[in-house]
């Protein structure tokens, strides 16, 4: 049943696809949301790549007391590069640029975005803005090197001169604007293009989250961006709002920065959480376990992230320390809500360890220590002795990591074969798993000790008296052994490249829209679209006799057995 | 430039010197105190420093509050979920599960019971952080501290002002058992005041004065650290911490000021 | 509709409980300027869709009965390709980088902006794709 | 494949827009400058009112020496531990970071902490102008304290533009600074990342201070290279480029003589391009 027209003005169907472009042609003009999306998708796994690169550098320096493998200035601008490449051209765009543009109109059984132009404009946006990141590297003062979080008064042109810090502006500026276009495309997309019967409390997690997470970022980044302007008028028209010289308030910055920092975190990990939340009831066979207490507990993250941002500042001695903290301690209510659903989900059902399932796994696992011991940060006493030593590295590493690369593969591999037609091999995925997920502890694990024996993060060298030497050595060790991890997966997508395996439509039997269209999609997505009664219409139309919409609280008439379970 | 650093061995003593503080420190608090400090020095530090001021020890009570319920919490979350992982697994082509969509009763069990959580560590930490931030208003000592890069000054009554000094951090002298106020500036980027083995760091904030209080309970030598980013020798912006009795303090103060009148 | 309203008029609420208890307790006047900001996304696009759920039937996308057939025909015009979102991205790139290296800069980028704004025009006029 | 062709072609629409309006507003903003030139009109004056290697209108010395206040030195050592002495030395005496102070004299200090280029962020890369951290009196303040610890050195000039002549300047300044700084002053790129830096922010003070210290790969001219009457003539000079007289048109950001050429060609070459698009567009 053909639902959707699209209205392709003086262009006859047959003529579209004849004049269809191809290859590079294609990348730059096109405006569909899946090529788009594939593009965002290749595109942040670059980056990612290029700051993994930098972040076997950083971790080669750590690995003796005293080294000289590069020198502090060098050190200084890498980790800068490192974490702003990181979170805002790898994970941000990997899940809300990639996914969520592949996914989510598939998932609402919408042909395209709702602004495709803006869509392909947002893309464009963060491939310059990459490109003029990494641009600093190419000058003569060399790339920003103050730290992701470019604090006041150390951005300031006095402290800080030359062109890096001002390509880093540039840069987060244009990324920024391409992130606030894609969240009023998700959000217009999702409240406008949904197909019949979509309600919102039927909308996929998956694109709730998404679209709970483009109204965070309408909130964040254009505190952010007013916060760079703000930021580049003081650096080149001596405006003084963040220098004391001429009456300004340096603290004003990080007030601004972590308006926008704190629910940033967020922005990168919803969308994770929602591909999560996708994965664990296919490879489970259940629907997901509390559905409208999921949707409250992804609207609860939004709002209080929103009320933590000075929970960074706790040693400024300047904030708020009650408020602050007792929003931070309540912030975990919601996250353990998630990681309950999810293990409500997978109890009593069939799981099966596919690899998108084994990294959700991992995922899980990884994320509560990264959940718990931020929990332990949200107290101002154990901030005051942790803050800014490598105790928070490991403890942002294990949610970020834990998000945007555990639960990003486990997506990657989940959707992989609906956005290529391929399969992957999966005995190499799963070797990717393992090999990525006792890298990531050997990396990470010694961190935290590091941390609480008072290594302050950021440094370029310790010393010998120290003692951090053992655990720096483990921590460099594990992080070679999370890089190797990647050549695995690089080879895995090569085979699969080179030596094709065909994909059905539905290899996973899976429960949403996506799954009811070819692999890959045809150009406007559905030629047919099932009946849409219940949260999970596929499965509805692939398991008729447990369909949810005849018993929509789980009660099943063909099970009896299950009378006084609820 | 590294080799300063190498030379002066006392950076290493704060290991010794705190496994010897289970019983210096007991001798020198009160009886409360060290009922409190009995009960919690039999507990493990989990990594954690002691914690050579009152200050400090206050905050490791309430980190082994906190990293107990985490363990606890965890271990819950971690047993659950291995429990599903391992008991829950398709064997052979495997049936389809019952459709399970919600179950009320759970959802509020595990809602709820955070919440509890929360607010029990809220309320500790509100407790142990308005001892923490106390600011005495009769301490025994003020000392003025600058940060700025990329190095510290520690300003003293009578006009004693240390600073780096060629190859040598400076010194941070501290009176024990007394409560020494601590003024705390920069003048240029923004500074971590971080001393491990007190549990406790500060931002140098241009524009803010901040003050805080230590009453060191035990004697030695402590490392001091930048931990906020402040630029290209962050790494190297070290100091040293000298716990010493009062009266050892003293001598010292009053040779230091005739110095600056001679 | 309904649900969209909810939506943002509980996220506005709640701002706007927060921002009165953070203004009352701190007296902070940037936190408070970015959370009453805040209320006001969630309020000002919650009070226009309150406006219309008042005045229009639900739509087939908002009633759990509804039928495919019912959303049929045309949903709006989605471009197949166009070269013009590549075009001013590089000229919105330019302008940044004159923040960086000059004024010129932003010269050559508003060039490309604007040809993005002409063509775009007459590309909707001309009907479509490129 | 037409689509492509004419896609293509619409796409020189935008460069060509972009080139031609690049020219347009390379020329405004040029324009303004010169404009803002013309009217102080001063400075016009001077050229012609200047008799080549004439006598001077002055008798008063052309470079007097600014005497510091031993007073400051206090507040100078203060400062200098809180900016300078963790990489100089808490008494300047040089450390494996940074270089030996003492005996440099109060001009090279000046000229350092005043053009913003100490302190320094990055030892790696060229000392870059920036916004100076310290306002006039903090920077004499530590000139004094570091000038105090060892003679030797130049002290602080202070130059004296009435008895400086113009047109000598411009020929010593051809001579002996064009070869990096170019004859308009703008600076120019050097071996190995070293530039010459533009001159166009430096007061009268500081460029007698370069003259005199030789800062970075400047060479330094003594008394015997260049007098005080022909260092002063120099900054006259240097300051009548800050603000010259465009004589006969745009300046086009004084990049030099290659200015025409360059109009030449860009104008060119968009006209060649809207051409270009124009006959393909009429062989479709």
């Amino acid at each position: 049943m053909t639902i959707l027209e699209e209205q392709l003005e003086s262009h006859p169907e047959g003529q579209a696809h004849h004049d269809e472009p191809r290859g590079l042609y294609l990348w730059l003009t096109s405006t569909d949301h899946k090529i788009i999306g594939k593009n965002y998708m290749y595109t942040s796994l670059v980056f990612f790549i290029i700051a993994g690169a930098m972040a076997m550098l950083i971790r080669t320096q750590l690995f003796s007391p005293n080294n000289h493998f590069v020198s502090p200035q060098t050190y200084n601008e890498l980790f800068t590069i490192h974490g702003s490449m990181m979170l805002y051209l790898f994970a941000g765009p990997f899940a809300f640029g990639g996914f969520a543009n592949y996914i989510l109109p598939l998932q609402i059984g919408a042909p395209d975005m709702a602004f495709p132009r803006l869509n392909a404009l947002s893309y464009w946006l963060y491939v310059t803005g990459g490109i003029t990141m990494l641009l600093g590297f190419f000058t003569a003062s060399g790339a920003a090197a103050f730290g992701w979080v470019a604090y006041a008064p150390l951005s300031s042109a006095t402290n800080s001169p030359g062109a890096g810090p001002d390509l880093w502006i540039v840069s987060i500026m244009l990324v920024g604007f391409s992130g606030i276009f894609t969240a009023v495309n998700l959000v217009t997309t999702t409240f406008y293009l949904r197909a019949p019967g979509m309600t919102m409390f039927r909308l996929p997690i998956f694109v709730w989250n998404m679209f709970v997470t483009g109204l965070l970022i309408l909130i964040a980044f254009p505190v952010l961006t007013a916060a760079l302007i703000m930021l580049y008028v003081d650096r080149h028209f001596g405006a003084h709002v963040f220098s004391v010289a001429g009456g300004g308030i340096p603290v004003l910055w990080q007030n601004l920065f972590w308006f926008f920092g704190h629910p940033e975190v967020y922005i990168l990990a919803l969308p994770f959480f929602g591909m999560v939340t996708e994965i664990v009831p296919v490879f489970s066979r259940k629907p997901v376990f509390g559905y409208k207490g999921l949707v409250f507990a992804t609207l609860a993250i939004a709002g209080l992230s929103t009320g933590v941002w000075a929970h960074h500042m706790f040693t400024t001695g300047t904030v708020l320390l009650p408020f602050f903290s007792a929003m931070s301690l309540l912030i975990a209510v919601p996250t353990g809500i998630k990681i309950f659903t999810w293990i409500g989900t997978m109890w009593k059902g069939q799981v099966e360890f596919r690899s998108p399932m084994l990294f959700v796994v991992g995922f899980i696992f990884v994320f509560t220590m990264g959940g718990i011991t931020g929990v332990l940060l949200a107290a101002p006493p154990i901030d005051f002795a942790t803050h800014d030593t490598y105790f928070v590295v490991a403890h942002f590493h294990q949610v970020l990591f834990g998000t945007a690369v555990f639960a990003g593969f486990g997506g990657f591999y989940y959707w992989y074969p609906k956005m290529t037609g391929r399969m992957f091999r999966e005995n190499l995925a799963k070797l990717h798993f393992w090999v990525t997920f006792i890298g990531f502890n050997v990396t990470f694990l010694p961190q935290y000790l590091l941390g609480l024996k008072g290594m302050p993060r950021r440094i370029a060298e310790y010393l010998p008296a120290d003692h951090y030497t053992t655990l720096n050595r483990i921590s460099t060790i594990g992080a070679y052994i999370t890089g190797a991890a990647f050549i695995i997966w690089m080879a895995n997508m090569w085979i699969s490249w080179r030596k094709p395996i065909k994909a059905s439509d539905n290899p996973w039997d899976g429960h949403t829209l996506e799954w009811a269209t070819t692999s890959p999609p045809s150009h406007h997505n559905f030629e047919k679209l099932p009946p849409i009664r219940s949260q999970r219409p596929v499965w509805d139309m692939n398991h008729p006799e447990y369909a949810d919409w005849a018993n929509p609280d789980g009660h099943d008439s063909s099970q009896p057995e299950k009378v006084g379970e609820r | 430039m590294r080799s300063k650093v190498s030379s002066e061995k006392s950076i290493t003593e704060p290991n010794v010197k705190r496994s010897r503080f289970n019983i210096k420190g007991r001798n020198l608090a009160g009886l409360a105190l060290a009922a409190v400090s009995l009960s919690a020095c039999n507990l493990p530090t989990f990594g954690a420093f002691r914690g050579a001021t009152t200050q400090g020890q206050n905050e490791l009570h309430l980190w082994q509050g906190f990293i107990i319920t985490a363990i606890f919490v965890g271990a819950i979350t971690w047993g659950v979920l291995f429990y599903a992982v391992f008991k829950f697994r398709r064997r052979g082509s495997g049936n389809i599960p019952k459709q399970t969509h919600s179950n009320v009763k759970w959802e509020l069990v595990y809602t709820i019971i955070p919440v509890l959580i929360v607010i029990g560590l809220f309320a500790a930490t509100y407790v142990s952080e308005d001892q923490i931030d106390a600011v005495s208003s009769h301490p025994a000592l003020r000392v003025t501290v600058v940060g700025f890069q990329w190095g510290w000054k520690f300003e003293y009554p009578g006009g004693v002002t240390l600073v780096p000094n060629g190859s040598i951090y400076p010194v941070l002298e501290l009176p024990k058992g007394e409560t020494t106020t601590i003024k705390l500036i920069s003048n240029d980027v923004v500074h971590g005041f971080y001393i491990p083995a007190f549990n406790f760091s500060r931002y140098a904030l241009p524009g803010v004065t901040n003050y805080f209080d230590f009453t060191p309970t035990t004697t030695g030598y402590f490392q001091g650290k930048c931990s906020q980013f402040c630029g290209l020798y962050h790494a190297e912006m070290l100091f040293n911490v000298r716990v010493v009795s009062p009266t050892q303090f003293n001598s010292w103060l009053s040779s230091q000021q005739k110095k600056v009148t001679a | 509709m309904k649900a969209e309203r909810g939506i943002y008029l509980i996220i506005g609420t709640f701002f706007f409980v927060i921002t009165v208890i953070y203004f009352l307790w701190s007296g902070e006047a940037g936190g408070t300027i970015m959370l009453f900001a805040a209320a006001g996304l969630g309020i000002m696009p919650g009070l226009y869709m309150a406006w219309w759920a008042r005045r229009m039937a639900p739509r087939p996308e908002d009633r759990p009965d509804a039928t495919l057939a019912e959303g049929s025909g045309p949903v709006g015009a989605f471009p197949a390709n166009t070269i013009w979102p590549f075009v001013f991205g590089i000229g919105a790139a330019f302008t940044g980088l004159s923040l960086v290296w000059g004024v010129w800069l932003a010269v050559i980028g508003i060039g490309f902006i604007l040809s993005t704004a002409i063509n775009v025009s007459l590309e909707s006029r001309r009907g479509g794709s490129v | 494949m037409s689509f492509h062709k004419k896609t293509v072609g619409r796409l020189l629409v935008p460069v060509a827009l972009g080139v031609a309006a690049s020219v347009a507003g390379m020329a405004l903003f040029s324009q303004g400058a010169s404009a803002a030139t013309l009217s102080s009109s001063s400075v016009a004056k001077g050229v012609s009112s200047v008799t080549y290697g004439g006598t001077r209108g002055s008798s008063k010395a052309p470079i007097t020496t600014l005497k510091l206040n031993p007073s400051t030195i206090k507040l100078g050592h203060t400062l200098f531990v809180e900016n300078c002495s963790s990489c100089h030395g808490d008494a300047a005496q040089g450390t494996s970071r940074a270089p030996n102070l003492q005996g440099l004299g109060a001009a090279t200090i000046d000229f350092w902490v005043s053009t913003g280029r100490m302190p320094l962020a990055d030892p790696t890369a060229q000392a870059a102008i920036k916004p100076p951290r310290f306002n006039r009196s903090q920077t004499l303040a530590i000139a004094a304290y570091v000038s105090s610890l060892a003679s030797g050195g130049p002290p602080i000039p202070q130059v004296n533009l009435g008895a400086a002549s113009l047109s000598a300047g411009e020929g010593l300044f051809s001579t002996n600074c064009a070869a990096c700084h170019t004859i308009t002053g703008v600076g120019d790129a050097l071996a190995d990342g070293v530039y010459a830096p533009s001159l166009y922010t430096a007061t009268p003070t500081q460029i007698a201070e370069a003259v005199r210290t030789g800062p970075g790969n400047m060479p330094r001219f003594g008394t015997s290279n260049l007098s005080n009457q022909q260092v002063a003539d120099i900054v006259k000079y240097v300051k009548y480029l800050q603000n010259p007289n465009d004589a006969g048109g745009i300046g086009l950001g004084h990049v030099g003589p290659v200015a025409e050429g360059f109009v030449g060609i860009l104008i060119g070459l968009g006209a060649l391009m809207i051409a270009g698009y124009w006959i393909g567009g009429r062989a479709h």
